[in-house]
């Protein structure tokens, strides 16, 4: 059977992405983040996931105001990086699962959940920079990659609590697959950020350090923080945050946390790192 | 209004609405066209005959001509669609964040270094002096 | 403030609409089904709906199979009538309600359900034939509609629990619009029918009739019907009376059942139509 | 199989989940190009042509060729997206359902005149003879 091994939560900057892929990742200013990896990766490679549920936002590269999907799942076989203004990254096609996606589609529908369903799209920096810290830089991705689209561009992204719940019925899905493949999911963006207007640059490291702490103890009271309350305290983009309770309603009540990691700035950001496992 | 905004009273911060997406809608169309490499050559070439093409406002195209993304942000365009105009220009996003701030590049990063922003008297309009 | 004041059924079957455009309605074959909807014809020629909330699957016309999203709302000014084959329908343009239909997709996003949001869509056969049979052939519809495509194309399809659900946040997102609307919700589709496969022209007149029966005075266990029930008694295509249940959710549970209307056959379907109001 | 398929016991009826939908892809999507009519009329000049310009299986080919209602769904076709294809031709929704049912349109039409055919004995596989 399928399982759900365990859980990772990392901020998508695409800031990052360029430092990666420009060779800039030994300089001073980005050598403490990349630091901030190196467990992951190692811990990682021993741990070969077969498919990786990758929970980002879209940032206005494959959906733009004609069609806003509050959640959306790729069910197509690949997925190119996306173009978004300065050319595709130079990283490898994404491979997906079609048969796992249509699984979980057809399980979460069933449990309430109003996915859409997509055969067609390109994947931005939210979900190719993940892939990078935490696999380098390969030729190909080291697993298959289903990618979850959660919006938080248009007012309003799905609630905390939301997210929470469908983490929970991905997890029932996952469960009920009977191919055996050692799944992971990670939630993406955050932590406190704010990209615009004379706010910009917001860091609330309170705000973030704390999340870092209830989402690996305390994840049901996390789940009830409102909209209003990620974008006041954590800035606009803060509100990327919430797609980290899709990772943790995916895991057990109780993991095991095997990293924390929290660094600023990475350009506009604070970034945030965990590993999770699940308890046996 | 009809919409419930609780995030009207946050300083410097617009939340991408309804409202705000209908006034940003063929602005942020026009920021999405800039992902084929083909229309960023046409753009760069003439900026303004390619913004012509678009059923933008005056106030739109102006803002976009000027790279002000304060404007840009007021006439509906969202961070993320606006992201594709200084991607093109080969621009980054501190740089773009640095310009909405009033901020020289250089004070902004220095800020980002020594933390950031801080939310103390930044969480409500009128408190906004706290700081 | 606005209000759902009625409800509508009605299939939508594209020969219906041939037989509009084409001039056959009085011909032996329709003139007994047209019959059928003189009622409601004056009837809301009285009560004159500023909005209709028009509940309908769209048919592999705006969303291939690149992109498919359980609950879809049409926020756009207006939707062009699409080409399916033959030529756009000869009917006019569909003028949307952009801030009603921004401010239900919020609402009703708060209230849980995860909608895709729509700016730019043709609307096909689903959308425009239940216009036709209620208003004729105007030169412009006479009023707003917003279209609410639900997937019934590709399995599976939301739940008749869930659909009923969604018509009850629609109600409470109606009734929070401060703007002084009559507003109306149709659910389109079925009756019962099968368009496909050895099996096709399955007709279940006692399903529908029991249907029709159950969805005025006892929606609540009508709702709890399950996906099965409707494919195996009702059709392959019978599944598309789910969505009667958006707009019987939206309503009153009692209503005044002004029309109730069934006449077989249809080209390949059962036709059946109900015009019910809220009680005051 | 990991998808739960609770009705594969129902006579004469596909239901298009998502191991059809990945079958008929790029069946669906051809069908989906004849909305436009150019293609139309590409595809009536040179059925052959218009045709391989898409990855289909020569299967699906031959059964767009034909006519083969039938043979279309049992490679991953959905009866809305094949609706384009007997659209384009001129046909009726009840011309493609008649072909489906080895009967001919007239008594294809009767049937449904006589109020349909009835569930008796199509419900469950092997009741077939029910009728
Ligand atoms: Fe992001
Ligand atoms: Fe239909």
């Amino acid at each position: 059977m399928a399982k759900i091994t365990a859980g990772v939560a990392t901020s998508h900057v695409p800031a990052i992405g360029a430092a990666i892929d420009l060779g800039k990742t030994q300089e001073p200013y980005w050598a403490p983040l990349f630091e901030g990896y190196e467990f992951a990766k190692q811990w990682i490679a021993e741990e070969k996931p077969d498919v990786i549920l990758l929970v980002y936002n879209d940032h206005a590269s494959a959906f733009s105001m004609d069609f806003v999907p509050t959640f959306a799942i790729g069910c197509a076989e690949k997925f190119e990086p996306a173009d978004e203004g300065w050319g595709p990254r130079p990283v490898p096609t994404v491979e997906g699962h079609p048969r796992l996606a249509s699984h979980l589609a057809q399980s979460v529908i069933q449990q309430d959940f109003d996915l859409t369903i997509v055969n067609k799209m390109d994947v931005d920096h939210g979900l190719t920079v993940p892939l990078s810290l935490m696999f380098g830089q390969p030729d190909a991705w080291p697993c298959k990659v289903i990618p979850i689209a959660v919006n938080v561009v248009l007012f309003p992204p799905p609630s905390g609590r939301r997210c929470y719940e469908l983490g929970k019925a991905l997890r029932k899905a996952v469960d009920s697959f009977d191919e055996d493949l050692n799944v992971q999911i990670w939630g993406t963006g955050g932590m406190s950020h704010q990209l615009q207007g004379p706010r910009a640059g917001l860091i609330n490291q309170e705000f973030d350090k704390e999340f870092l702490e209830k989402i690996v103890n305390n994840p049901e009271e996390l789940s009830r923080k409102p909209h209003i309350d990620y974008v006041r305290e954590a800035g606009s983009e803060g509100i990327e945050l919430v797609m980290w309770l899709i990772m943790r309603g995916a895991l057990n009540p109780e993991v095991i946390e095997k990293k924390r990691f929290y660094h600023v700035p990475a350009s506009n950001t604070a970034v945030g790192h965990l590993v999770l496992e699940n308890k046996e | 209004m009809s919409l419930d905004k609780p995030y009207t009273n946050i300083p410097g911060t617009t939340i991408f609405d309804a409202d705000m997406a209908r006034i940003g809608y063929h602005l942020n169309q026009f920021c999405m066209s800039l992902m084929k490499a083909e229309n960023r050559e046409r753009f760069k070439a003439d900026e303004r005959a390619y913004l012509n093409e678009w059923p933008m406002t005056e106030e739109q195209k102006l803002a976009v001509l000027d790279r002000d993304y304060n404007r840009m942000m007021d006439q509906g365009g969202n961070i993320y669609f606006l992201a594709k105009i200084f991607s093109s220009d080969g621009l980054s996003f501190q740089h773009a964040a640095a310009t909405m701030t009033g901020m020289s590049q250089e004070e902004y990063a220095q800020m980002m270094l020594n933390g950031g922003r801080s939310p103390q008297g930044n969480r409500y309009l009128g408190e906004e002096k706290g700081k």
